[in-house]
């Protein structure tokens, strides 16, 4: 094993540790008051990731050049592109929330530490190439996951949703590890090829079962229906930068996870779980838009908001073609931006005391208070209900595109008719922004920070964002190629 | 014959254990029942000559976490009495959900092949080498192979104790720590004041 | 003689009660971080079963990254419990839904 | 100069209507006259040309109009023969009724509006006239009933007004539903839209070929010509789509004489004599236009009987005499059918407007009961619309002189008879029962209006002049009390100001002589009409050999009519009263005009409100939206309700779903 | 002048001052939108003008492959041009209309200029996904139009317009991405000649059916209409029956037609029978209507039907005649809607019986309202004739009994136009206020007589109309020409006969549809 081209492989994952330790070394000698620029440190070492990252997926590397540790790690285009998402998704979660927490008096240098690390674990699940690294990386992201869900620990809400993230992620964790130890046994290994090529042979009941106990284990961290229902709860109950995190970062690394475990390591047996996640696809498209009509809470709205977009990125692994790979990375690039968006400016709802606004009825006629503020929002929600010529329709486009390709057209047809039923939700939004009287609730002011990160967001999802489409779609063409390089 | 018996026995009061861990009302009785189970299972694995994952077992769960349970059981003063009894009102569901994925379990993994489990075959980079002990042996292969995830999984720790730290650490004013160099740094002069009292007037300290 | 099958089968039986042990129980949330150590151990119990009768130790490694990780989880799953009683008074399961719909 | 004839009026319409209050009211009126006037003395040229036998037909193109596939039609003006003799019609009583219009709507506030009108109106009906192919006829069609509308419907304050001058254009667009379906069958069949190679490829069309329609074969000249006819059922108010004629009375006397008189109504009549050829190609059709022209002569006869209006005496009397062409048409005398339109238009025009001339002297009561005794204040109307009425019962001597109506009225009776088929029998003999009719209603309008004594007293709008008179003339006078005892209320009428009595006058003579002098180029001569109409010879020579006794009987008949109604309303006034206590029930089915409105009432108004209110109560709000957007919207929120339910916030039931999701996955990829 | 790029300044120069327009004051925000809108009316003449009849089927083609995907892909033919000038012509009108919004004026414009924008873009698009973008997005800024500024219920309406349309289109974006797998081209003059397998067509007419039934709007998918139009102010009424009701048109005769030719002849019974339907019921429905928008609406969807029958006769009097009732309904229907709003932001009621006699006080105003009226029943002379009498001449070929059913319109129409113009127009004065109003203003007639001039010059000389589109129209013929139904009421000669007439009458028994 040559550990010296190993270990340069995995340079960006040494970086985020090394700075890491050292950050949370500095925030212990510094103290709480240099937790911002500790954040900012962070958001600096992520950029320097993202660099380094960046060149793996432009080359389109894949094969045996990028496999580190004997095939436990991949350093390939795949990996890069998930990775530069949620780099991307952490810098924005590490931006915006000292201005959060310090409003709480909670803001403290360990934040950006543990999203660092959390970083880290993602990185190594969308990396995994073996069973072990799957759940050493998922386990990492986890444990700081559920720790972020709690860390506004006054707050009553706050610890409830770390309590139930942490139950449910450890019910799942527990499934997913039944899946992962049938699915050894079963095969005799713990490596993604290897079980590949075991399972190219033929699938036993138990390798199955395996397979199946991991999907649903998997399936939590997606937060497809039905292993969704601690969504809701932990997004209205987490710090809102924290729900930032949360939607948008680990769902790139659970679903680039799914990919390579449903695709790659399971490949050879699609016919045994495509009509599995046709299920969950449609299940959380219809009850994620039929959770989120009635919502108050708006940050409980958008968790509905991504438990439904999660079923429209199934679709695309439910075709378990390269061209469905390909359109979920776009989907999952452009979710990122909806997202953030979304969120930031959930962030910047603030009443005059300063305090976070996050009854929707509060919203109302905001279009008169804020009027950029609610045109980026309604952007944000015309775009999650992928209208055109908002990007996030480009998303829906070419995963229904890709379900066409590969014949599902029963599937596309059904996914797209349920989309209807959440455009009505997020036409409330829009609605209350625009056609209500003023409630004159949310006029607080918000730092460049906040703007400047809107203001990237909504560009994206702008129409403007077409202009990428040639770019992306390359991008996630060349991801795709390496996710299935062996098949 | 031996064998088989231990496997029966530990078995039958490992599932006894954990019946009783999720059965009974004392959340204290409970650890103590998962304590008893942790040591059953690590008798299962002796059989199987897993004797270094058994010991850690033991070491680890009943040295660490079950303390730690317990610790935390005893430290939040809970009202014991006040633990509503009784089971959720979909309790037929659950135990017929349970008993299902049990039987398929059972079925899907056992007997679908006529009672033998159709295990895969290994490459062979995971055997033991020959004349290893078992400890050894996983030696080699966490410093060697999995020696990235061995690294990997002590940030695991370190995130969990960062994670326990920041959430349950609290500055309490009502505790007074030792500050030592404050303490070195104290001069007689600053510590001491000469007073003259008058009479009948007490001293201001 | 004692096959693989009676080891997953004594392993599947825990993991089913430490599943029940989850979602039947509404008493306090102690006994649902054990059910998980319960979950945790039918896992372990299964991949060292496996790791010895496939002769990988692969399976024991394996085993011996969930006891870690499972360690770090009791420890957080603690300090989530604690600061939830801090602010509620209460472990209560029933308790747990400030938040729903 | 055709082009002079038809646009003059547009022209003139387009100022005095769009200048409207601008210009004024004298301004308006002269331009619209003027331009009358105009159009008036280019036509008769024309059609003296063409008596004369010196003019050709020809086509002058105006503008391409539509080009579509093999489907093209262009704005033209044709002149033949027939033409020209519509455009002396059109053009002089349009003229004339301009003219006495002057007098009529004197005090009217918006008298530009009204000329503006009747100018439009009479370029729609010259555009008509003149149509080369049947789109632009239906724009003339069209056109006409617009301008009928309006002028119905010229005092929009009476909601009477307003309903009627819905009414006729409702009811006409019946029947252009059969006209536009009878275009698009013609094309289909000829190809073209052009009147003139229709009319040359029809010929050999006669049953050659059959046509689906409605699910059917049927001889294809039969349904193209019953659907064209039936148009000119709507334009010519023949029997069942008669309703709006009588009620379009409430337009202004003028407009009743121009439009729903003179020329309008006669469209449907001209349209068939135009396209004489292509109904000579289709016997069935014209057996159907006998018996719809006889049944209209007859039943439009008896209700003329019975009405107390005078305006809907002579309405109803012009439905009938309609009845009348068309079944001359039907028997294939088109040219005694042009000839009945001919003199119609006068005598017809003139009684109307010597019917206005009478309203106007009674201060606009159209009650007759309310009349009497006027001939010795208003004698010129009296003359006049003695004229009138003596050519409309066809008073004459056969071989001597007679009055219009006396040869226009014989030669369709006579023609009826001598077509000797059994429905050209029942036309003759509905056709003389319906002169007699004629004969007493007119007289009975005569006899009523300006014999006997006055019974003027009794009309609220004669009171409402009285008083009037009285407030604002001579109060120191004691005339307080109304009723003077000699039925007069004390009212005085006055005769009509020469412009009005001027038109009259001229149209009187139109009514006395236009019968002697072109009963020859009408009936006997091929080359008059040199083939603009279908010229049947064997019929005409028939006409001229029928029994003395049918030669005679219009005039019998006449006679009759005449003594009944001198009986009833002169010698014997108390007779009518009696006669309706005896037969109760047959005079109110008469008098209600055999029930018709009532009937379509019943049928088709009030069912079309009911279903509308239905289909959009219940169909719409009630089904479709109801099981539709509102029905997925529920469906929604009760999805929405259940999955928030759901969302319990429990912790265990939380990870039952999650368990039983992986229950089910497992079994589902067991069972498979 | 061909390598210029028209088409997308014309879709520009509205985007620019729409944006524009967000950050401008209420008066420079009107002034800047009707000089963007004009300036894309004199672009439009200028199109128009150099506009080659005769000459290549597409021209002002752009194309740029700036998407991955599909492409920036611009072009007219005749029927795209007609529908973009209907558009150009009726912008500044609509923005004319609007002096009496007081609220928001900038957002307000800046929906109507970027609903010009996508009009136009979906008329002028080449590629089915431009197309499919432009066609969707038009639902934003008209939901906004309906909820900002619209009526008492206009949430309900807005919600009900936004989703009715949306869940009719997202089939058809199905059905698109399936055409563009199998033809392995987005664009749509190549997909126009592509022929698709029978089978797959009856799906994919029907997911495009789907679409456009919605958007006509065909009965009983039309009841998002009338709400939608009360609610709306009254531009977005325009720009709603004027313009978007037409892209439904547009689809079928750029899409449905062309690209599946048997299915569309396979299921014409059901167009045929749901336009029946529409035209009977939705008649009689708008006859029994107290509120005058909704009775324009209910008219609205009786007029599409005859554009759908038309479309579906398989011959070109009936798809020339379908292309003049939509540009002649939007014409006239959007005129009949100012006519509303010029006596709404006078009373702020369309109650109907709260009006009468307006004929006294506001004559002008009356005129046009007649005009309009007579155009909207089909009088000849007026737009509304060439049109419906083109597209019922092109039933009857096919089926006498659609076009009896369907004529009765004609009838039903002048019932329920004329007792509105009845109860508005005619009759005494009822109420003071409504007898207080005062006739047309400058600003109105502005509004009206161009278009009370078009309609006129399009019933006078349709040949300005029909020249641009004839090429396009014989094309469309001939490619659906071998799906072309045999008529019922062809005609049959009984005998083989002597008569001269027989050429002639032989090409008349083929149904005379060529």
């Amino acid at each position: 094993m040559d550990f010296t081209a190993s270990l340069a492989l995995i340079a960006p994952e040494i970086l985020l540790s090394v700075a890491g330790l050292v950050l949370l070394l500095a925030g212990a000698w510094m103290g709480d008051g240099a937790s911002r620029l500790v954040s900012y440190a962070a958001v600096a070492v992520l950029a320097v990731c993202a660099f380094m990252v960046a060149p793996v997926l432009c080359t389109a590397a894949m094969g045996p050049d990028t496999v580190a540790f004997g095939g436990q790690f991949r350093a390939d285009a795949f990996a890069s592109f998930a990775k530069l998402l949620i780099y991307a998704a952490g810098g924005a979660a590490l931006l915006v929330a000292p201005a959060f927490f310090e409003r709480h008096g909670a803001m403290r240098a360990e934040y950006p530490v543990l999203v660092l690390f959390a970083v880290l674990g993602m990185g190594l699940m969308v990396s995994a190439g073996d069973l072990l690294t799957l759940y050493i990386g998922l386990e990492l992201n986890s444990l700081s996951a559920y720790v972020l869900a709690a860390f506004l620990r006054t707050d009553e809400r706050s610890a409830e949703a770390g309590l139930k993230y942490f139950v449910l992620g450890a019910l799942a964790s527990g499934i997913l590890l039944f899946g992962m130890s049938l699915t050894y046994g079963f095969t005799g290994t713990t490596a993604f090829e290897g079980i590949r090529t075991a399972l190219a042979g033929g699938l036993s009941t138990g390798a199955l079962f395996g397979v199946i106990f991991m999907l649903a284990g998997l399936a939590f961290k997606i937060a497809a229906v039905p292993f969704h229902m601690w969504t809701p709860d932990v997004y209205e109950g987490a710090p809102t930068p924290v729900t930032t995190f949360f939607a948008t970062a680990p769902k790139v690394a659970a679903v680039g996870l799914t990919m390579r475990v449903a695709m790659d390591a399971f490949g050879t047996q699609a016919s045994a779980w495509q009509q599995v996640i046709i299920f969950a696809a449609l299940a959380s498209i219809v009850v994620g838009a039929l959770g989120a009509i009635g919502q108050v809470n708006i940050k409980r709205l958008l968790a509905y908001s991504s438990i439904n977009n999660v079923g429209f990125i199934l679709i695309g692994l439910a075709t378990a073609t390269q061209a469905g790979a390909s359109a979920m990375l776009v989907y999952l690039a452009i979710y990122v931006a909806m997202s953030v968006g979304g969120f930031v400016a959930v962030l910047m709802l603030r009443d005059a005391d300063g305090e976070a606004v996050e009854a929707i009825a509060d919203i109302a006629g905001l279009s008169r208070t804020q009027p950029l503020l609610a045109l980026c929002l309604a952007a944000v929600m015309f775009s999650l209900a992928g209208i055109p010529p908002l990007f996030g329709f480009w998303g829906k486009f070419v995963v229904f595109q890709a379900a066409v390709q590969a014949d599902m057209i029963a599937l596309a047809a059904i996914g797209i008719a349920a989309s209807v039923i959440g455009a009505f939700y997020y036409l409330k939004i829009v609605k209350i922004m625009y056609f209500d009287e003023p409630a004159d609730k949310a006029h607080g002011k918000s730092d460049w920070i906040h703007w400047a990160l809107l203001a990237v967001s909504a560009i994206f999802i702008s129409p403007l964002g077409y202009l990428l489409t040639r770019w992306l779609g390359s991008l996630a063409d060349k991801a795709a190629a390496a996710l299935l390089f062996a098949a | 014959m031996i064998h088989v018996i231990a496997f029966y026995l530990f078995a039958f009061v490992t599932i006894a254990s954990a019946v009783f861990v999720i059965m009974v009302r004392n959340p204290v009785h409970s650890v103590l029942w998962l304590i008893l189970a942790f040591f059953n299972a690590a008798g299962l694995m002796v059989l199987v000559g897993a004797e270094f994952i058994a010991m850690l077992l033991v070491i680890v769960y009943v040295g660490a976490v079950a303390v730690l349970f317990l610790f935390v059981v005893m430290m939040l003063d809970i009202d014991f009495a006040e633990l509503r009894a009784g089971f959720i009102r979909n309790f037929p569901l659950g135990i017929l959900i349970a008993v299902i994925l049990a039987i398929e379990l059972f079925v899907g993994v056992v007997a679908n092949n006529g009672g033998k489990a159709a295990l895969g075959t290994p490459d062979g980079s995971g055997a033991a080498p020959a004349g290893a002990s078992n400890i050894e042996a996983i030696g080699a292969l966490l410093y060697g192979k999995y020696l990235f995830l061995f690294e990997t999984a002590g940030i695991i720790l370190l995130v969990a104790m960062v994670g326990a730290i920041v959430l349950t650490h609290r500055a309490r004013k009502d505790t007074r720590p030792q500050d030592v160099s404050r303490q070195v740094r104290r001069r007689p002069d600053e510590a001491t004041v000469n007073v003259k009292p008058e009479v009948g007037k007490g001293v201001q300290l | 003689m004692i096959g693989i099958e009676h080891y997953v089968v004594v392993s599947s039986i825990l993991f089913v009660l430490g599943v029940q042990g989850i979602f039947l129980n509404r008493k306090n949330v102690i006994v649902i971080l054990m059910a998980i150590e319960l979950i945790l151990l039918a896992v372990n119990i299964n991949l060292v079963a496996f790791s010895a009768f496939l002769g990988d130790l692969t399976g024991q490694i394996f085993a011996m990254f969930v006891l870690t990780v499972a360690a770090g989880e009791a420890a957080i799953g603690l300090a989530i419990l604690v600061i939830y009683f801090r602010g509620r008074g209460s472990i209560a399961v029933d308790d747990v839904n400030r938040m729903r719909g | 100069m055709i082009q002079a004839i038809v646009f003059a009026p547009l022209l003139a319409a387009l100022i005095a209507g769009l200048g409207n209050r601008m210009i004024g009211n004298t301004a308006a009126k002269a331009v619209t006259t003027a331009g009358l006037f105009l159009s008036c003395a280019l036509s008769w040229p024309i059609f003296i040309g063409f008596v004369t036998g010196s003019a050709e037909a020809g086509v002058t193109p105006v503008l391409q109009w539509v080009q579509s596939g093999t489907l093209s039609f262009d704005w033209a003006l044709r002149v033949d023969a027939l033409t020209a003799v519509m455009l002396v019609v059109i053009t002089t009583v349009s003229a004339l009724v301009h003219l006495y219009s002057w007098g009529y709507m004197e005090e009217d506030p918006d008298q530009p509006r009204f000329f503006a009108y009747l100018s439009l109106f009479t370029f729609a009906m010259l555009m008509l006239v003149t149509a080369d192919n049947l789109v632009q006829m239906f724009f003339g069609w069209e056109g006409v009933g617009l301008a009928s509308y309006l002028l119905i419907g010229f005092w929009f304050k009476k909601p009477s007004a307003c309903a009627a001058a819905i009414k006729a254009f409702v009811v006409n667009r019946v029947g252009d539903l059969g006209f536009m379906l009878g275009i698009f069958g013609t094309w289909l069949v000829f190809q073209t839209t052009s009147i003139p190679e229709i009319l040359a490829a029809a010929p050999a069309m006669k049953g050659a070929s059959t046509i689906g329609f409605l699910g059917a074969r049927i001889d294809t000249m039969t349904v193209l010509c019953i659907l064209l006819f039936i148009g000119a059922m709507g334009k010519s108010a023949q029997l069942g789509l008669h309703t709006w004629l009588p009620d379009a009375m409430e337009g202004p006397t003028p407009v009743s004489a121009l439009i729903h008189a003179a020329t309008m109504v006669t469209a449907g009549v001209f349209m068939v004599c135009r396209l004489s050829p292509m109904f000579e190609a289709a016997p069935v059709a014209l057996a159907f236009v006998t018996v719809i022209g006889a049944l209209t002569c007859f039943f439009a006869a008896t209700v003329g009987t019975c009405q107390w209006d005078i305006k809907r005496v002579i309405a109803y009397s012009t439905c009938s005499q309609l009845g009348y062409m068309f079944f001359a048409a039907g028997v294939g005398a088109y040219g005694a059918a042009m000839f009945h339109l001919f003199t119609h238009a006068f005598f017809k025009a003139l009684l109307f407007l010597g019917a206005g001339s009478v309203i106007h002297a009674m201060h606009h009561e159209q009650d007759m009961r309310y009349y009497g005794d006027l001939r010795r204040h208003i004698p010129i109307t009296f003359w006049v619309m003695t004229a009138g009425t003596l050519a409309i019962t066809g008073v004459g001597v056969i071989g001597v002189f007679g009055f219009a109506g006396f040869y226009s009225k014989d030669a369709i009776l006579e023609a009826a008879f001598g077509s000797g088929t059994e429905l050209g029998t029942l036309a003759f003999m509905l056709g003389s029962f319906a002169a007699l009719l004629t004969s007493f209603y007119s007289w009975r309008l005569v006899f009523l209006t300006f014999f006997g004594k006055p019974r003027w007293a009794g009309s609220e709008h004669i009171q409402h002049a009285v008083h009037d008179e009285h407030h604002h003339g001579d109060d120191g006078h004691d005339h307080g009390h109304a009723d003077h005892g000699d039925g007069t209320a004390g009212y005085h009428p006055h005769e009509s100001p020469w412009s009005m009595l001027v038109p009259i006058l001229v149209l009187s003579v139109g009514a006395v002589f236009a019968g002697f002098v072109f009963n020859d180029a009408f009936i006997n001569s091929e080359s008059f009409w040199n083939g603009a109409i279908f010229y049947n010879e064997h019929l005409v020579h028939a006409m001229h050999h029928v029994p003395l006794w049918v030669k005679l009987t219009p005039g019998i008949v006449m006679l009759i009519g005449l003594f009944i109604a001198w009986n009833n309303y002169i010698r014997n006034p108390e007779l009518p009263a009696a006669f309706v206590n005896n037969f109760r029930q047959l005079h109110a089915f008469v008098y209600n005009k055999w029930y018709f409105d009532e009937l379509y009432n019943v049928l088709f108004v009030r069912p079309a409100f009911w279903l509308g209110r239905q289909f959009w109560k219940i169909g719409d709000i009630g089904i479709i939206d109801r099981f539709g957007p509102n029905g997925a919207a529920w469906v929604v929120a009760r999805g929405s309700g259940y999955a928030q339910k759901v969302q319990s916030g429990y912790l265990y039931s939380y990870a039952l779903i999650m368990l039983l999701g992986l229950v089910a996955a497992i079994s589902w990829v067991m069972v498979k | 002048m061909d390598d210029f790029p028209i088409l997308s300044l014309m879709l520009l120069v509205p985007l620019v001052a729409g944006v524009a327009c967000l950050f401008a004051d209420a008066r420079l925000a009107r002034n800047l939108a009707l000089a963007a809108t004009l300036v894309d009316f004199a672009l439009g003449i200028l199109l128009w003008a150099s506009f080659d009849i005769g000459g290549a089927q597409w021209q002002f083609v752009e194309r740029a492959p700036l998407f991955a995907g599909f492409q920036w892909a611009l072009g007219i033919d005749g029927i795209a041009l007609m529908l973009i000038m209907l558009s150009v012509f009726l912008m500044p009108i609509c923005i004319l209309a609007s002096a009496s919004i007081e609220k928001r004026v900038g957002e307000y414009m800046a929906a109507f200029l970027l609903m010009e924008v996508l009009m136009i873009g979906v008329f002028a698009a080449q590629d089915l996904f431009l197309f499919y973008i432009f066609f969707e997005a038009g639902l934003i800024p008209m939901y906004l139009i309906i909820g900002i500024w619209g009526g008492q219920d206009r949430i309900y309406a807005s919600y009900k317009f936004f989703l009715y349309t949306l869940l009719g289109s997202v089939l058809m974006l199905i059905a698109m991405l399936w055409m563009v797998n199998e033809a392995g081209t987005t664009d749509i003059p190549t997909l126009m000649a592509y022929d698709f397998d029978p089978r797959a067509q009856t799906w994919l007419w029907l997911a495009f059916f789907a679409s456009f039934a919605v958007k006509m709007p065909m009965w009983p998918v039309h009841t998002w209409l009338p709400d939608a139009h009360v609610q709306a102010p009254t531009a977005g009424s325009v720009i709603l029956a004027g313009v978007l009701l037409k892209m439904g048109g547009y689809g079928f005769i750029r899409f449905s037609l062309p690209m599946f030719p048997e299915a569309s002849a396979q299921f014409a019974w059901l167009i045929f029978a749901l336009s029946m339907i529409a035209v009977v019921v939705t008649s009689l429905i708008a006859l029994v209507q107290h509120d005058m928008k909704k009775l324009i609406a209910y008219s609205s969807v009786a007029h599409m039907a005859i554009v759908t029958v038309g479309l579906f006769a398989f011959n070109v009097q009936g798809l020339e005649g379908s292309m003049i009732v939509m540009l002649s309904h939007g014409l006239v229907s959007g005129a009949l809607f100012l006519c509303v709003g010029v006596i709404y932001d006078r009373l702020h009621t369309r109650e109907i019986d709260r009006y009468g006699g307006l004929s006294i006080n506001m004559p002008y105003y009356a005129l046009f309202f007649l005009l309009f009226t007579m155009a909207s029943i089909g009088l000849p002379g007026t737009s509304g004739f060439v049109g419906e009498f083109l597209s019922l001449a092109g039933i009857y070929q096919v089926s006498s009994w659609v076009a009896l059913v369907c004529t009765t319109g004609i009838i039903l129409g002048a019932a329920y136009m004329l007792y509105l113009y009845r109860r508005v127009a005619f009759g005494d004065q009822k109420n003071a206020d409504a007898a207080a109003m005062p006739d047309l203003s400058p600003r109105e007639w502005l509004m009206l007589a161009p278009i009370a001039a078009a309609v006129l010059w399009m019933g006078v000389y349709p040949e300005s109309f029909l020249a641009p589109m004839r090429e396009d129209i014989a094309a469309l013929d001939a490619r659906v020409a071998r799906a072309a139904p045999l008529g019922d009421a062809r005609l049959k000669l009984s005998e083989p006969t002597k008569n001269a007439g027989h050429a002639q009458d032989e090409h008349a028994a083929h149904g005379g549809a060529h």
